[in-house]
């Protein structure tokens, strides 16, 4: 359907037809495009479990759905987003991208192992979706032993199974965005030359590449366990359960951090352009994103306070814990820095930023919080901690990952979304968004644990909040699929730089050719100098 | 309904005040950053708004006293968070030495609790005020975790092994007794009610029905299973250890190192005798995994604790944490 | 307008054979980086479960037959002493060697592998494998013991599944060296799969003594 | 291009340490030597494998940033054990079961 768009000039779009040039294709912009319908298709799958989940939470009561099938709802959408949406999200997409473009390359260092890396991805779903069909899985996306091992009667295997194929997916593009990034840039590209979504794409990369191998291992013992009965993690024989978490969020806490760097990445672009400004304290921001991952390695036991660790474990991980809120904190103070004499456009993708500033702050803010270990004990396991971690996820990831795609739609499709539309659905998502996650940090205040089917009546006022927030959000993402798709056909055609961007995407055509750049491109000035971009147009014009 | 909507569930333990006073100052902390935020963001939206599409303003590329600055004054807060965070953990995690023993056991999906004087409940505790109250708990299966949000304690209740809870409820009344960690289909039904009784009414609860205590109980099954044809209880030389005065005490094992002779220690060593075999005996006690229940084992600690009379038992807190340091470093 | 360096061998996304040659081996590497990470998570059962049963894991241990495990890594090293002379082959352009080589290692790793399948073999014979018939001499902590055994197959049994997939890396390479693929300019293939080979001898050095050696003097 | 070469007896003289030190640890694992027979393990399998690494995987001719990935590679191994230890070894500290 994109191919109709624009015919005259050739481009990555129209420069081969057919299904097998998309499947059989080494481009990284066509590989980020089959990412994109295949994360959108899993991030509506795995909404409508969340919208289920909300509806039987309406009345204390529930009873829209079984205790069962509630389980394997809340397993399934976490499994869904976490490991088929959140984590290949920005860097697959919009990373796959744009991050040879920005670096000045015709493509990552291997091209065939990008796609091999959807393929995986790919593979990893129908291991999940064949676990939803046959029956589901109820474990909680966290698998905890012994009843992940020995008591589930649900499709642990498969489900394991895909996230391991997955989880390869991810390490392949994490493994050739490291390699690119060192060894692919254009001549001139200095290190503290790259765009700041490019560091972040690297932090986020070394994070998947040192990580996930562990919830691999993680989940092979997971699997030999279930079908073999190795007994590593069985107490019957003196195997001890909280092992299997230290090796569980050994990787899943830096996870977070592979979901929400690279949407950290997005904002410093969005920032800067819609700022006309440099980022503010650039080298900061840049080590901040590498701080960010290697801290997020020290902190895992902050998920284990009450699990039975040892208090002196405990004491070490808060303390750790409290080392990755200075690098966050800073991204924060640096953004709102940005905006101080700046240039400040309210474009859709501007008031993304803005949103997800303001709920990444909340998100961080209220880490501290569980990262605290006396209030920690109260809050753990209760919607406190649901609500901290979907401010970061959904009001960080998701809300950085629609305004990069709004900010780099028009290179992408070479045409403009609608604009008006684009921002009433900002402006919907937010208010859906907290309206949804608000009302849960007082629910998990007051005690309402998490992943109940049904809960005392007091509670019952929140949830309502809670489940109109939710179908307020929901319309408020339907609505970007829309006029997306429309403007595929109908939309503005848009120019080279319709931002005034200084990054080297905007300095091809939209979209661009299949090499990405007629000619190598040479860099001669920073990132985000917008006085050599308004000299270089001006030279242009003259 | 609406109209009785609290904001903060209720003080009802001797820690749940220090919990939410450290919960006001996060939350002051949080309500300032999120709020300047806020008011900076649009306050610079607004005045630097975009006037014409050809304006260039002037770059700033930073400057580092700012960010050392505003790098400074987070961490300086945060460590406050840490200190006092931690401070209020270790009061939740220690058990105050005058505490009242109270056995849990969890299994998929009820809660059975066990008084010292024999009294055995499901999935309701009653408890007198102002006794403080620490909780053994193990599981029979699965990962559960007994959570009062009265009393903002809570703690994972794990199989193989015991872990520990503690409060002292200040104010009557029921509270929720919930489990936090997921445990299955009906992990939604394993909650319960905790009763906070005056200490007359208690009294009155607790003389109805108790069939023994836990370590008569306990004594029985030492009888049942012949132990103390191995444990001679005389200090004559046995198969096994004579198990007076060892509670609490460091033991010496065969391979050198050193264990403390607690409650894990005593389960070990029903149901995995030769994983920890003290110095001087063989091992050859068979296992009683399989013959023994959760509560059996709980009922046989009870009666091995009771060998060992209180005063000869080492105090616990500060001293005995540095005594076991030290001989974990040996 | 491209400022290819003309090479047979050069992806359309490098500038010059120097620089695909130099991405390929970062490459690998970083791959084996993410393999370390994954046998980590072994280490790291292996140390608790060590450190909490260390009697049982001691008597559990020396019911391997150390000299078996010894020999087998000395086949295991020489299989790397074959593929490193097997790349200085590539790199001098020597294609019979090469070949010669690559063959040796080929047969080295299948002589490990048979050693291991006759160890995992006798220990289905003793009864030491976890199960419901599984027994340990000497101890009532079966338990434990199991979890030593546990760990022996799962670390043994991946590292096997390393060697595996190397065997098919080398028969690739070999079939690839027999058609004449390779010259001194261009060896990468070869060079990349000798750093996975020697990756897996590493793992294996330090299985060595972690499930050999370790209450060797307790005997 | 230009290639380190490294000689056949380079490679023979590596390949023998590699044995007699799988010799000396088979040897030497069956000496009591109290806690110092895992160091001893230990130490002569980081030998061995600092030898496969700069020698048959060319570490020694290879760049900086292999060196710093490796280096990495080992470091992150550390963290994973050091911190998840943590808790293993500090378990029972504090005189209260499950603390």
């Amino acid at each position: 359907m994109i191919t109709e768009a624009v015919q005259e000039r050739e481009n990555y779009l129209n420069a081969s037809h057919g299904i097998k040039s998309w499947l059989l294709t080494k481009d990284h912009k066509r590989i980020a495009l089959l990412y994109l319908h295949t994360i959108t298709f899993f991030f509506f799958l795995g909404g409508i479990f969340a919208t289920l989940i909300r509806l039987q939470l309406l009345t204390p009561k529930g009873g829209l759905v079984s205790a069962d099938t509630y389980s394997k709802l809340f397993t399934l959408h976490g499994v869904i987003m976490i490991f088929f949406f959140l984590i290949p999200s920005i860097p697959a997409t919009l990373g796959n991208f744009f991050l040879p473009m920005m670096i000045g390359a015709r493509d990552l260092a291997f091209p065939r192992i990008n796609l091999l890396s959807w393929y995986l991805l790919v593979i990893g779903g129908c291991f999940a979706m064949y676990a939803m069909l046959a029956g589901g899985v109820d474990t909680g996306w966290t698998f905890y032993v012994p009843y992940s091992s020995n008591y589930s009667n649900t499709y642990v295997i498969a489900t394991g199974l895909g996230i391991f194929i997955a989880g390869f997916s991810s390490i392949l593009t994490g493994l050739n965005f490291i390699v690119t990034v060192h060894r692919m840039r254009a001549p001139g590209m200095t290190w503290f030359r790259l765009p700041l979504f490019v560091w972040s794409n690297y932090a986020t990369a070394l994070i998947q590449v040192l990580g996930t191998p562990v919830i691999a291992i993680t989940l092979v013992l997971l699997i030999c366990e279930r079908t073999l009965h190795i007994g590593i993690f069985d107490p019957a024989r003196g195997g001890d359960p909280v092992l299997f978490q230290h090796l569980f969020w050994f990787y899943s806490h830096p996870a977070v951090y592979i979901m929400v760097l690279p949407g950290l990445g997005v904002i410093s672009e969005l920032v800067s352009v819609f700022s006309k400004k440099p980022v503010f304290g650039y080298k900061v921001v840049a080590f901040s994103s590498v701080a960010i991952a290697v801290l997020g390695f020290l902190v895992w036991g902050h998920h284990m306070f009450v699990s039975g660790q040892s208090v002196y474990a405990a004491l070490v991980f808060s303390f750790l814990s409290y080392f990755v809120a200075i690098p966050s904190a800073i991204k924060v103070f640096n953004w709102t820095a940005t905006l101080h004499g700046g240039s400040i456009s309210y474009a859709t993708p501007m008031l993304y930023a803005f949103g997800f500033i303001g709920l990444f702050t909340v998100g961080g803010l209220t880490g501290l919080f569980v990262a605290c270990l006396g209030v920690d004990v109260h809050v753990h396991d209760t919607y406190f901690v649901i609500a901290h971690f979907h401010y970061i996820m959904v009001g960080g990831t998701i809300m950085a990952y629609l305004g990069g795609l709004h900010y780099w739609w028009p290179k992408m499709s070479g045409r403009m979304y609608p604009e008006g539309w684009a921002k009433l659905s900002a402006l919907i998502i937010y208010l859906g968004f907290n309206l949804t996650f608000f009302p849960q940090f007082i629910l998990g205040y007051l005690g309402m644990p998490r992943r109940y089917w049904t809960y005392p009546d007091e509670f019952q006022v929140l949830h309502v909040m809670s489940t109109a927030g939710a179908s307020v959000l929901a319309v408020g993402y339907l609505m970007p699929l829309i006029y997306f798709m429309w403007s595929l056909r109908y939309g503005p055609i848009a120019g080279p730089n319709p931002w005034g961007a200084t990054g080297l995407e905007w300095r091809t055509a939209s979209p661009p050719p299949a090499h990405n750049f007629e000619e190598t491109p040479v860099v001669t000035t920073d990132a985000y100098d917008y006085a050599a971009l308004a000299a270089m147009e001006e030279a242009k014009v003259g | 309904m609406g109209s009785d909507l609290p904001l903060f569930p209720v003080q009802a333990s001797s820690v749940a005040a220090s919990v939410d006073h450290l919960v006001y100052f996060l939350l002051a902390v949080a309500v300032f950053f999120s709020v300047g935020i806020f008011l900076t963001i649009f306050y610079f939206a607004v005045r630097y708004r975009r006037r014409s599409e050809s304006e260039l303003p002037v770059a700033s590329h930073g400057g580092m006293s700012l960010e050392i600055l505003w790098s400074v004054i987070p961490f300086g807060l945060t460590m406050i968070m840490f200190v006092w965070g931690a401070s209020v953990f270790f009061t939740i995690s220690r058990p105050p030495d005058d505490a009242q023993q109270i056995y849990v056991i969890g299994k998929q999906w009820m809660w059975k609790l066990q008084h010292m004087e024999g009294q055995r409940e499901i999935n309701e505790l009653h408890i007198p005020v102002g006794q403080a109250v620490k909780l053994t708990m193990t599981s029979e299966d699965v990962i559960h975790d007994f959570f009062v949000p009265a009393f903002r304690t809570k703690a994972d209740v794990l199989p193989g092994r015991y872990t520990t809870t503690w409060f002292k409820p200040t104010r009557p009344g029921k509270y929720h007794l919930f489990c936090s960690q997921y445990c299955g289909t009906n992990h939604y039904a394993m909650i319960g009610w905790v009763y906070v009784m005056e200490p007359q009414d208690y009294q009155a609860w607790l003389s109805g029905g108790a069939t023994g205590s836990l370590a008569s109980s306990g004594e029985k099954l030492f009888q049942t299973f012949a132990c103390a044809n191995c444990h001679h209880l005389s200090g004559a030389p046995g198969r096994g250890p004579d198990l007076r005065n060892l509670y609490g005490t460091q033991v010496e094992l065969a391979d050198g190192a050193h264990v403390k002779f607690d409650e894990d220690y005593i389960r070990e060593s029903i149901l995995n005798p030769s994983a920890k075999v003290v110095k001087g005996y063989q091992p050859i006690m068979p296992t009683f995994q399989g013959l023994v229940t959760e509560e059996n084992v709980l009922q046989l600690i009870e009666y091995i604790k009771s060998l060992t009379p209180q005063e000869a038992r080492p105090p616990a807190g500060a001293t005995a944490a540095t005594s076991s340091r030290k001989s974990a470093k040996q | 307008m491209d400022s290819h360096v003309e090479a047979p061998e050069l992806q359309e996304q490098f500038e010059t054979p120097a620089q695909q040659k130099e991405v390929s081996t970062l490459g690998m590497w970083i791959f084996l980086v993410t393999e370390i990470m994954f046998f980590g998570g072994l280490f790291m059962a292996y140390s608790v479960y060590r450190r909490a049963f260390a009697t049982v894991f001691g008597m559990a241990s020396n019911t391997l037959d150390v000299w078996l495990g010894a020999a087998n890594t000395a086949v295991l090293l020489c299989s790397s002493f074959t593929m490193v002379l097997a790349v200085r082959a590539a790199q001098i352009g020597s294609r019979k060697a090469l070949i010669v080589f690559l063959i040796l290692t080929i047969l080295l790793g299948g002589v490990f592998l048979g050693v291991k399948a006759y160890e995992w073999n006798q220990k289905f014979e003793e009864h030491h494998v976890p199960g419901p018939s599984f027994h340990l001499e000497g101890t009532g902590a079966q338990g434990p013991a199991q979890l030593f055994f546990s760990l022996y197959f799962t670390m043994t049994g991946l590292h096997a599944l390393h060697m595996v997939i190397g065997e098919a890396l080398m028969l690739f390479l070999l079939w690839q060296a027999y058609t004449g693929r390779y010259t001194p300019s261009y060896y990468t293939p070869v060079d990349i799969g000798g750093l996975y080979w020697h990756f897996v001898d590493i793992v294996w050095i330090f299985l060595f003594p972690l499930l050999y050696l370790i209450a060797r003097h307790q005997h | 291009m230009h290639e380190h070469v490294d000689s056949i007896k380079t490679y023979t003289l590596v390949f023998l340490s590699l044995l007699a030190l799988t010799l000396a640890t088979t040897v030497v694992a069956a000496i009591d030597l109290g806690p110092f027979n895992v160091v001893m393990a230990l130490f002569i399998a980081v030998v061995k494998m600092m030898l496969v690494a700069l020698f048959f995987m060319h570490l020694r001719h290879s760049t900086v940033l292999t060196k710093v990935v490796v280096g990495g590679g080992m470091l992150w191994l550390g963290i994973l054990l050091v911190l998840s230890l943590a808790d293993f070894v500090t378990r029972g500290w504090l005189p209260v079961p499950g603390k």
